[in-house]
């Protein structure tokens, strides 16, 4: 009877131990978009890489599940008046992965690493607003003299170049995240392999096989981390969309961050409110080179604009993956009322009708075509974007033909400032303000492409770059945007949307423009 | 023998530096470099970065300094992958690439040599023509096609293998890609050996082998098959090097850790270091599948001797 | 006497693309044991596909039907096993092609004890013995080296006496030899025929002996069957049927063989071509990374003259360097020694200054299946050299030549437009040879022109060239391996070995009184005796 | 002069054989067929290669009409809506379809132009209008399309595109397979016929380009050539014809020690002219056969490119596109997977046998 119960006990600690494995589903398998190219926060160069340093890393401040600044590494911070100094307190007893206490001069050395010349970071500009950053990064002052100063372990003092009323949001990006100095020094550029990394957010990295997966596990000592419900998140890189919605179904990964939009139809109404799809903070538009006869003609360039029917490319061509767009700056920036073009509300007849009346006084039409000669990266979805644009401007005399190169050669063209008509680009904030959009048509600006020049917009930016009142400054941003739009050196066409496939049994996941998802508030069945 | 793998070996280094030569230099003129991406990257900040890769100095310079370090075995940084060295990266891949292109490599011989032996048998028969065509539908169909119904049938619908991913690495995971990759190969080995086999059929020594009153078996598969064979072994070496260096579509459909999804990702992307890399691995592994032929050739047929 | 085989009313046809071929038309044979029987006949003739089908060896759109009974057994209708209990071992086969006949994949004890441990079940050991004992019978040097020596090894005689010795391991009743002989060189060929015929006696077994070669027959065989065109025209014992040949055809066979003597050309005749010291020698291996190359001398300071209206023979077996020699002095092969033409020195002159002189040197090829380009029109072929050297003359004129030359060497004009493929060999020979004296050349060489061709079809075009020669007052270099041949149209001899001048003479001088052991057996090949 | 007979090459005797062999000459004539079709059917199906249908996007293959009276709603929906205006109700009398429509502010009467604009229709009129001018009904005809094969995702007739896609394939398989076959036949030649160090450094320089990773040499080319595909085409036959020299190289070494060379060198025939009259034609067969297997390869290649997105270019499509695009959209419209797969392999099946055919036929030993 002893050896009979004595078995039972085995079966149950049997069973026990399998149900653990089994609750071992509390990791998130995340599909993400890509795979990654760092995980040093200070190299990254893509937005694909901001969910899994968020995971990793906790900054001054951090995001929220809706995508909100909320308090991170520092638990409180105040403004000078100018609003030129910001002085964080750090939480206490907050500390990195191996137990060492995270300190201001972490972030210090996080700072200065981050625009050191020798680092060559991509993203050095995250902390331009800072004191003299710049220059540092520039190689032209020493790494010393930057506006960042640990007063003690948790108080840190940043001084600005000028007020910069988005600081906080830059803080949100993970360039500016602080690493562990005694972690960094001991490794080198080594430390943020599996093992060697040593980090103070929700989780910390288990596993990285490039290609394959990204593993992280819950970070006991994390400020939070009673809060924290996932074991550990699984990064797995879904580069073929259509493979990865496969992997999907068959349960192998639990969310996907992005889906094949040409399938949206039929995949609602398999999949009903697993799809996610929301408005991003991102456009995806084309550039007048419009410094070039006759593209520097303001009325040629809006007439084209009323031609092409935005609502036709967001429906029919991606298939509602992607939304009309009549302004630079897309809509979910709070304060901020993006100025729309003043033919957004007309019905697409008027405006045809209009804009015929503009090419015919420009003496264009179906029997005097005028060519027009329009690049743009080699991509599915490019493409079909620019047969539309082709078909809708064929009837009122454009020959429009293509240039296609890959990503690489498209863009090394562009930003040397490459002769063309009408090219393709897009813009993903990499932070929530409008002048991260509205910075493309400022003159001298790397991604004015177009190279269009007008000094009133460069003004009113230049002014509003310097105000201290909030909104004060969104207004002169949104007049700026109103010059632009009227302008329309560049051409909206679309806002990005964020597409997210999850699982129902993930739960916690919110929806928001940044589609930013902090793996720490999300739970799993 | 020794001196003859000695004379293979040395003549190979020229091969190798000249490969090397030609591909560092068309990649080099191609437009764009690894950091022009869709958010222009300040110009200072961009010459910070190409400092720090050493992508300011000269052409001839970078050249001169990357043939040092190959010297040396180093092959460098990857410029997009920054968390890893070229080396490191291989490391992981290339053990998955080439375990799955083994395998893949065995299916299409084992099932090839076999149907190509049954259609020459069986020439102008029916099972002759559904080889054939077996064969032609292999060699027709992409791959890229292929992989996604394998998918949608053994992943999805009856659910015998996973849709993708590595996972631990078991079998179960493997089969898709072996056999997506595979049955190209196989469908070629097929169509070879049959030829091969039709003609050395018809040898004098077959017939000799017949009028002594041999057994079939003995005749096809002692006298016939391994001669036959020989054609297939000159195909199987360059296929298994390029097998055993992965293939860019089987890794991204099936999300395979492998390492043939650098070369095409990585030459867009300009990541210089790492397509030399891959161009110097697959230059090897195509050497050394050749020189392996040229020895299973000498183990095969005795006429063949190398000094 | 009973029959060990006997064949009857055997017909073979072949499914083809252009309907059924009827290869052999109801053919009998039968052979006793212990007796040698003959098959003769000009290729095409079916002598060996009749055997094939008898052995089940036709390929797979043969189909043979009659019957072939051995053993109280009809061999054309067994099953497959069955037919492989008797093959191999009771009745063996030995074919013309000693070089390919072997696999070359495995060494000779392998294929020698295979078919033994197959059909008598013998032990790994024993087998090795076995196969070591008839090596010896067939007077292999050393077997139990040669038991682990590949194929490729072994030169084309050895290769010939392991395939009999393959054959002979199980002590078939009956032995199949298909042209056993044929591509060997003379000297060899004589050694395999008398090793076949003593084996015969000594192990009293029956032998089919296929050939197109009437001294062959006439030295080995108790009865002989003579078939054309499928059909055995004749056939009887040897003595009777060379005696006194009933069918017109055995006839002309019989009568095929090299007759006639030329007479030699007066002292005073001036000498046309000249070759002085002649050294012809070939590299082998080397190259960029290789070892130092070997050099093969294939011809050694050999020295010749050839006059006005005069018929050199040059005899010698294959890698003797009789063509060499003669393409040397064709200018053709790099060599060094003089070559004089016409009293100039042309050793030294180069590519475009030898084209002239090409008009007058002209040469006739062995194959005539491989010397016509095949993609050409026969009128083509014959007036390409007009091209190079009357490039004056319009089409027309070319075709009128052509014309001519077609006349010259007996072939209906009408068929110029036809192409290689669509004549026979003899008519091949002739084109080429048509080729060659359209130009009015003063000297051709003939290298084994008449060697691929049947004997009777030989005769006739040696009767050709005398006629040609007559005419135009050509002289000739004629290289064969055929002493009957040489004897029979050169008034002067040379014999090679092993690129040497071993003799020469007049053909009557050099066979009376052959100085040469060498020359002896060219002799006793060529004449049987 | 005497009347010549006329005789029969190996050419006519190759081809004879050719017509024996059924498989060669069926796909010769599915050959001829799909060619037919390339060239006449995009012309005769009145779609335009890049006419695209909005309301139309990826319907399947049907031999009946669109619009189909399950659609109609949907669409008149679709069009009150660009109208910006209410859909009230319609319904189809003498083969007219009327359309109720409202608005809060009174009908502008153009907006039958977004009925003439819809793909469907035709002949849009206002039929009446309410007194207050807030309520229009507007009739028209039904503009009949067949899609005999579906659309693709963008709305673009799938027959026209995949025969469209056909010309290109082809045309890219064939001018690259030529380029291939021009280079390395000349290579190869003259490799073999000069021989010696001349031929031993014209192969090291085959092996080296063997050893180089093909798949970067085309993509170098894509990013050279990305603007014009056909110069792309032909530089990728460029890089194909190793095999070719190859072959061509033994092949003439082989031809060079026939009998009739060494006699037309005898002749005094000159190097030209040897190439000429009796390489070159003798080696017409293997190089006839090698481009019937190169054809299929260059069109695989091309297709490989196009699921890379590196192939030919928009409008432009080619068969290795279309089945990228229908291996995409494989679940949701299998047709466009299937359709463009089924011409792309059966041609390459044809292709195949007749390479196959041809090799029988020029090559007579094989039989």
């Amino acid at each position: 009877m002893h050896k009979f119960q004595n078995r039972l006990v085995i079966c149950v600690a049997a069973l026990a131990l399998f149900a653990g494995a089994a609750q071992a589903a509390g990791t998130w398998n995340r599909g993400a978009n890509s795979d990654v190219q760092s995980l040093d926060p200070h190299k990254t160069s893509t937005v694909e890489e901001h969910n899994i340093l968020l995971d990793l890393f906790t900054g001054l401040v951090t995001d929220d599940a809706n995508g909100n600044l909320i308090p991170g590494a520092a638990e409180s911070w105040t403004v000078s008046a100018d609003g030129k100094v910001y002085t964080f307190k750090l939480r206490k007893d907050d500390v990195w992965s191996d137990g060492t206490p995270v300190k201001a001069s972490d972030v210090v050395f996080s700072w200065k690493r981050l625009l050191d010349p020798k680092t060559g970071s991509e993203y050095a500009s995250m902390a331009f607003p800072v004191l003299n950053a710049e220059d540092i990064n520039g190689g032209k002052k020493k790494p010393d003299e930057l506006g960042v100063k640990a007063i003690d372990d948790t108080t840190l003092e940043v001084t600005l170049k000028g007020p910069t009323p988005y600081f906080l949001e830059m803080l949100t990006h993970h360039a500016m995240y602080p690493v562990s100095e005694a972690n960094v020094t001991k490794f080198g550029d080594d430390y943020v392999k599996a093992g060697n990394l040593v980090s103070n957010g929700a989780f910390t990295l288990a596993e990285n096989v490039p290609g394959d997966h990204i593993k992280l596990v819950k970070n006991p000592k994390f400020f939070d981390a009673a809060n924290v419900k996932l074991d550990g998140v699984t990064y797995i890189p879904t580069e073929d969309r259509a493979a990865g919605v496969k992997r999907y179904k068959a349960g192998e990964v639990d969310s996907m961050n992005d889906f094949p939009g040409e399938q949206l139809a039929e995949m609602k109404k398999e999949m009903g409110d697993q799809l996610h799809m929301g408005p991003e903070l991102g456009t995806y538009y084309y550039i007048f080179k419009s410094q070039k006869a006759p593209w520097n003609n303001p009325d040629l360039r809006n007439a084209i604009s009323m031609v092409i029917d935005r609502d036709q490319l967001a429906d029919k061509v991606w298939k509602n993956s992607m939304l009309p767009g009549y302004s630079l700056v897309p809509p979910g920036i709070k304060g901020y009322s993006a100025a729309m073009m003043d033919y957004a509300k007309m019905g697409q007849l008027d405006r045809e009708d209009a804009a015929k009346k503009v090419f015919e006084k420009l003496g264009i039409s179906p029997s005097h075509p005028m060519k027009l000669e329009l690049r743009y990266n080699t991509s599915e979805n490019h493409k079909n974007t620019a047969v539309a644009f082709q078909e809708m401007l064929k009837p009122f005399g454009f020959d429009v033909s293509f240039v296609t190169a890959d990503g690489k050669t498209h863009y090394s063209y562009l930003e040397q400032k490459g002769d063309f008509d009408v090219a393709r680009a897009g813009w993903i904030a990499d932070f929530k303000d409008p002048v991260t959009f509205l910075n493309l048509g400022h003159t001298g600006d790397g991604n004015n492409y177009g190279e269009y020049s007008n000094k009133d917009y460069d003004a009113l930016l230049d002014q509003a770059a310097v105000e201290a009142d909030p909104a004060k400054r969104m207004d002169e941003l949104s007049k700026a945007e109103a010059i632009l739009i009227k302008d329309l050196p560049l051409l909206p066409l679309l806002y990005y949307a964020n597409h997210n496939l999850v699982s129902p049994k993930i739960h916690g996941f919110v929806d928001n423009v940044m589609d930013v998802h902090p793996s720490r508030f999300v739970s799993k069945d | 023998m020794l001196r003859y793998t000695l004379r293979r070996l040395l003549t190979a280094v020229p091969t190798l530096f000249l490969i090397v030569t030609i591909s560092f230099f068309l990649m080099h003129v191609a437009p764009g470099g690894p950091f022009d991406m869709e958010k222009g990257i300040p110009p200072e900040i961009k010459k910070n970065i190409e400092h720090v890769f050493h992508l300011d100095e000269p052409v001839w310079r970078q050249y001169l300094d990357y043939l040092g370090n190959l010297a040396h075995g180093d092959l460098g940084p990857s410029y997009v992958i920054l968390n890893f060295s070229v080396a490191e990266l291989f490391s992981i891949g290339l053990k998955i690439s080439a375990w799955i292109g083994a395998w893949a490599m065995v299916f299409a011989l084992v099932v090839g040599v076999f149907l190509g032996v049954v259609a020459a048998l069986r020439q102008n028969r029916w099972m002759d023509y559904a080889v054939i065509a077996l064969a032609t539908a292999g060699s027709t169909l992409p791959t890229y096609v292929i992989a996604p119904i394998y998918q949608l049938v053994f992943g999805l619908l009856l659910r015998l293998t996973p849709v993708g991913g590595w996972g631990d690495g078991s079998f179960s995971h493997a089969i898709g890609p072996i056999i997506t990759l595979g049955l190209p190969q196989l469908a070629t080995v097929a169509r070879l050996m049959r030829g091969s086999m039709i003609e050395s059929l018809n040898a004098h020594h077959i017939r000799t082998a017949r009028a002594m009153g041999l057994s079939d078996y003995s005749v096809v598969v002692r006298h016939a098959m391994r001669g036959a064979v020989l054609p297939v072994i000159s195909y199987a070496g360059p296929a298994a090097a390029q097998l055993i260096t992965g293939s860019i579509i089987v890794e991204t459909i099936f999300q395979i850790p492998g390492v043939g999804r650098y070369f095409i990702d990585s030459a867009l992307n300009r990541d210089y270091t790492l397509v030399m890399g891959t161009v110097v691995m697959i230059a090897v592994f195509t050497i050394v599948f050749n020189f392996i032929v040229d020895l299973l050739y000498a183990v095969i047929d005795p006429r063949v001797r190398y000094e | 006497m009973t029959a060990l085989l006997a064949i009857s009313n055997l017909h073979v046809a072949f499914k083809t693309a252009d309907g059924e071929v009827e290869a052999v038309k109801s053919a009998n044979f039968t052979v006793a044991a212990g007796e040698t029987v003959a098959i003769v006949g000009e290729s095409g003739s079916g002598k060996s596909q009749s055997m094939m089908a008898v052995m089940g060896l036709l390929p797979k759109n043969g189909i043979a039907q009659g019957t072939a009974s051995f053993g109280g057994q009809n061999l054309l209708a067994l099953s497959k096993p069955e037919l492989n209990a008797i093959r191999g071992r009771k009745i063996t086969m030995i074919f013309q092609e000693p070089m390919t006949s072997l696999d070359p994949l495995y060494r000779i004890g392998d294929q020698l004890m295979e078919p033994l441990r197959a059909h008598s079940g013998l032990s790994a050991a024993e087998a090795w013995q076995r196969a070591i004992e008839v090596l010896g019978l067939v007077k292999i040097p050393d077997p139990e080296r040669r038991m682990r020596s590949y194929p490729h090894e072994l030169s084309g005689g050895q290769r010939q006496r392991v395939m009999i010795a393959m054959a002979l391991a199980n002590n078939p009743s009956l032995l199949i030899a298909d042209e056993p002989t044929t591509a060997l060189d003379v000297t060899i060929q004589a050694e395999i025929l008398e090793l076949l015929a003593s084996l015969q006696k000594n192990l009293g077994m029956g032998l089919i002996f296929i050939t197109h070669d009437l001294g062959i027959v006439k030295r080995i065989a108790h009865r002989v069957y003579v078939m054309r065109k499928g059909e055995v025209v004749e056939g009887g014992e040897t003595a009777r049927v060379f005696a006194s040949p009933k069918h017109d055809y055995t006839k002309a066979l019989l009568a095929a063989e090299p007759a006639g003597r030329k007479s030699p050309v007066p002292d005073t005749a001036p000498i046309v071509l000249e070759g002085q010291d002649i050294e012809v020698t070939f590299k082998s291996g080397g190259g960029l990374l290789g070892g130092a190359p070997m050099a093969i001398t294939a011809v050694d300071h050999v020295s010749l003259a050839l006059k006005q209206g005069q018929t050199i023979g040059i005899v010698g077996e294959s890698g003797s360097g009789k063509s060499t020699l003669a393409r040397a002095l064709l200018r053709l092969a790099p060599a060094r020694g003089r070559v004089v033409f016409m009293g100039r020195s042309i050793e030294a002159l180069g590519k475009s200054a030898m084209r002239p002189l090409r008009k007058e040197l002209q040469v006739v090829f062995q194959d005539p299946f491989g010397s016509l380009s095949p993609r050409l029109t026969a009128g083509q072929i014959v007036t390409e050299g007009l091209l190079v050297h009357e490039p004056g003359i319009s089409a027309a004129g070319r075709d009128k030549r052509a014309i001519q030359a077609f006349e010259e060497v007996q072939i209906d004009p009408a068929l110029r437009n036809r192409y290689p493929h669509e004549f026979s060999g003899g008519q091949r020979q002739r084109l080429a040879i048509a080729r060659a004296i359209i130009l009015k050349p003063k000297v051709l060489v003939l290298d084994e022109p008449t060697s691929a061709l049947d004997r009777h079809v030989q005769k006739q075009i040696l009767e050709l060239l005398r006629s040609l020669q007559a005419a135009h007052g050509l002289s000739y270099l004629f290289i064969s391996h055929d002493l009957a041949v040489v004897r029979a149209i050169a008034d002067y001899i040379l014999v090679m070995k092993d690129g040497k001048l071993v003799e020469q003479g007049s053909p009557d001088e050099v066979m009376a009184s052959p100085k040469q052991a060498y020359t002896r057996r060219l002799m006793e090949a060529a004449f049987g005796h | 002069m005497s009347e010549a007979l006329k005789g029969r090459s190996l050419w006519q005797d190759a081809w004879a054989r050719l017509k024996q062999n059924r498989a060669a000459m069926f796909s010769l004539a599915y050959m001829a067929l799909i060619l037919l079709l390339c060239l006449a059917v995009p012309n005769i199906t009145g779609h335009d290669f890049t006419a695209q249908y909005p309301a139309y996007t990826r319907v399947g293959p049907s031999l009946e009409a669109y619009p189909k009276a399950e659609t109609l709603q949907g669409e008149l929906q679709d069009v009150a809506k660009r109208a910006r205006l209410e859909f009230k109700e319609w319904h189809q009398k003498d083969g007219r379809i009327f359309l109720t429509v409202a608005s809060d502010k009174p009908v502008d009467e153009r907006v039958t132009r977004y009925l003439d604009r819809s793909d469907s229709f035709k002949d849009a009129k206002v039929e009446e209008k309410s007194a207050d001018g807030l309520t229009l009904v507007m009739s028209a005809a039904a503009k009949q399309k067949y899609f005999y094969f579906g659309t693709d995702a963008l709305g673009r007739d799938l027959l026209t595109r995949v025969f469209m896609a056909g010309r290109v394939s082809l045309a890219v398989g064939l001018l690259a397979g030529f380029v291939a076959v021009v280079i390395g036949t000349i290579f190869g030649s003259v490799s073999g016929f000069l021989g010696g160090r001349t031929d031993e450094i014209m192969m090291r320089v085959v092996d080296i380009l063997y050893a180089l990773p093909f798949t970067l040499f085309v993509i170098m080319l894509v990013v050279f050539f990305g603007r014009n595909f056909m110069l792309m085409f032909i530089a990728i036959g460029a890089v194909l014809w190793l095999d070719m020299s190859r072959i061509v190289r033994g092949q003439t070494l082989s031809l060079k020690r026939q009998e009739y060379v060494q006699a037309a060198e005898a002749l005094g025939v000159g190097a030209v002219g040897i190439l000429r009259r009796h390489i070159i034609p003798n080696m017409l067969g293997p190089i006839v056969i090698y481009l019937t297997l190169l054809v299929p390869q260059v069109i695989i290649l091309e297709s490989f490119l196009s699921f890379l997105g590196l192939g030919v270019q928009e409008p432009m499509s080619s068969w290795g596109v279309e089945i990228a695009e229908g291996a995409a959209n494989m679940e949701v419209a299998p047709y466009l997977l299937f359709i463009p797969t089924f011409f792309l392999s059966t041609t390459l099946f044809a292709l195949n046998f007749i390479g196959d055919g041809l090799r029988d036929a020029l090559d007579p030993k094989d039989r």
